[in-house]
């Protein structure tokens, strides 16, 4: 089955990053297909590539880059809700070379309609939020 | 609010049909004479009258929750159908997907 | 004691919990989504429990942005503006924010 | 319908509106605090409230991780641990996430 | 709740005088056997034990509280004094400061 | 009167960040000192520069610089919560030209330390919250 995920909150403060990492995790282990994780709201804070938690916990940020990195999910930032929250101001996004630096790695910036195909294209639209 | 209004337009724009379900203390978000201005904030009332323009006319407010609050249609920024509880349930549960805020 | 309440008590049991605490001379504050608590219709059942000699505030400007009237409101709550917040403040210690 | 609840009930109505509303064939899966909500001697009555055809489910690492023993639980919640999660994902439409 | 404790932490560094006080479903954070690790969650469990180091010694419980979920004192992390509601009531009310999670 | 604030919660999903700025506007008006304001958890992400709201929105950052810029008010971020969740990482806020490149004008970075003087400095320290 294809699966899409949304995420609502931002790490640390709520659980919401947590559970729907683990719940992908059991998704990909049971063979589903996750189609597309888009991050919303203050969801977006998710994808803060300089993010340094404490050395003695998990590192929320880290995580997603390396579902990205081992099972392709697609993770993509909606790009209103960062411009409003201030996480890609694109001359700023420049002098660091463009977006994706901004970005953590595996992250890309896209507009509502990608949550409304993941919705569509998928069997399941699952919200995870605070 | 808004950026939850924003997911309901684009539904509309991808020209899936959208069913807007008030209930419980969500009625009150369409509640006449919101005067966000006092505060600064974003004036939300405006989407609301403009659903239409998006072919969004299918509003409900649920009965129950409407009685409990003494509201009346004629209290509410748009014209709307006040639906039994059971009948909500039945529409929401033939939906594809729910978003609730 | 000041208490100082901002969710809405139909989904959240913030103001339950504090109206179940106050004592005589406690004054609790409605902001935000809160000030849902003074409509008549609604939770007058929760300020009604409170004893006598606890005072119940809501904040004007978050009455008028919810499109709340003044004659909606339960008889037994005050109204202040942002300065009427200001002036609760200084004149209580300590203040909870039950957020 | 599959409801997935996320609040702790003691502190938030999400679950008891959801109570209000679940009809026969619906089932209810608590995540994070929502997970309070089985500790017998707390919330069970919100529980008992439920139609006998709809099911409860908690997830069992969020019980683990609050130190809610298996025994704590109410005997009418069933437990699932993430798998079983996504199992119930995928056999039941709609989803509704009451966040 | 980690970022909590961070105050509490501090505000012993700079030698305030702290109370801890767990009423409600606070009271749970206190529980034995919270195994954190199998949702790779920070455990907080370590911090708790360790407050006596930073001189926090004063924690309590609401006994209604307790009772209500049917614990016990000894079901819980550390030592605490299990307290009336209105006699916790009167601490908090000469607190200087009072902060709530 | 002096007064103290801190501020627990993100801007525009929450309500908090424009209760605590109006409550500043209206304590200053009656005559009292603002003595600092200390974003916390996720209160820090009101300090992001580069915020961009749509235009027919207030700003929230701008206030808060605004508020420094006329009042001379306090604003201080929490360097852990900053750290925590990426909003700057050092070798990135260097490329940036420091730390001050990251946040709005009038924001300064700094420890707990910071709160507990506000608590104790001020007459009153009042939370605004999620």
């Amino acid at each position: 089955m294809k699966i899409s995920l949304q995420i609502n909150a931002s790490p640390y403060q709520h659980q919401a990053a947590d559970s729907a990492w683990h719940f992908i995790q059991a998704a990909i282990l049971s063979g589903h297909e996750v189609y597309r994780v888009f991050f919303y709201h203050d969801g977006i804070f998710n994808a803060l590539r300089d993010a340094r938690p404490p050395g003695d916990e998990r590192d929320i940020v880290k995580r997603w880059s390396d579902l990205n990195a081992k099972h392709g999910v697609d993770l993509v930032v909606c790009v209103s809700s960062a411009q409003r929250r201030g996480l890609l101001e694109q001359t700023v996004a420049k002098k660091l070379g463009g977006y994706q630096a901004a970005l953590a790695d595996g992250f890309r910036i896209a507009g509502l309609g990608l949550l409304m195909e993941a919705i569509i294209e998928a069997d399941r639209h699952i919200t995870f939020g605070a | 609010m808004q950026e939850f209004l924003d997911i309901v337009l684009m539904a509309a724009a991808f020209d899936q049909r959208v069913v807007l379900v008030f209930e419980g203390d969500g009625i009150y978000a369409l509640m006449k004479d919101q005067q966000a201005e006092v505060l600064d904030l974003k004036d939300n009332s405006l989407i609301f009258k403009a659903l239409s323009i998006y072919d969004i006319n299918d509003v409900a407010v649920e009965k129950e929750s409407m009685q409990a609050r003494a509201i009346k249609t004629d209290q509410l920024l748009i014209p709307v159908v006040a639906t039994p509880r059971h009948e909500l349930k039945q529409r929401l549960q033939s939906a594809d997907q729910v978003f609730s805020l | 004691m000041l208490y100082i309440i901002n969710k809405n008590p139909s989904q959240n049991l913030a103001l339950k919990n504090c109206v179940d605490q106050a004592i005589a001379g406690d004054v609790i504050l409605l902001i935000e989504s809160a000030v849902y608590a003074v409509i008549n219709a609604a939770q007058s059942t929760l300020l009604q429990s409170l004893d006598d000699q606890v005072s119940v505030y809501a904040l004007i400007p978050d009455l008028q942005a919810r499109g709340i009237a003044l004659d909606q409101c339960y008889r037994g709550v005050n109204v202040v503006d942002y300065a009427g917040f200001v002036g609760l403040v200084t004149e209580h210690q300590p203040v909870r924010s039950c957020f």
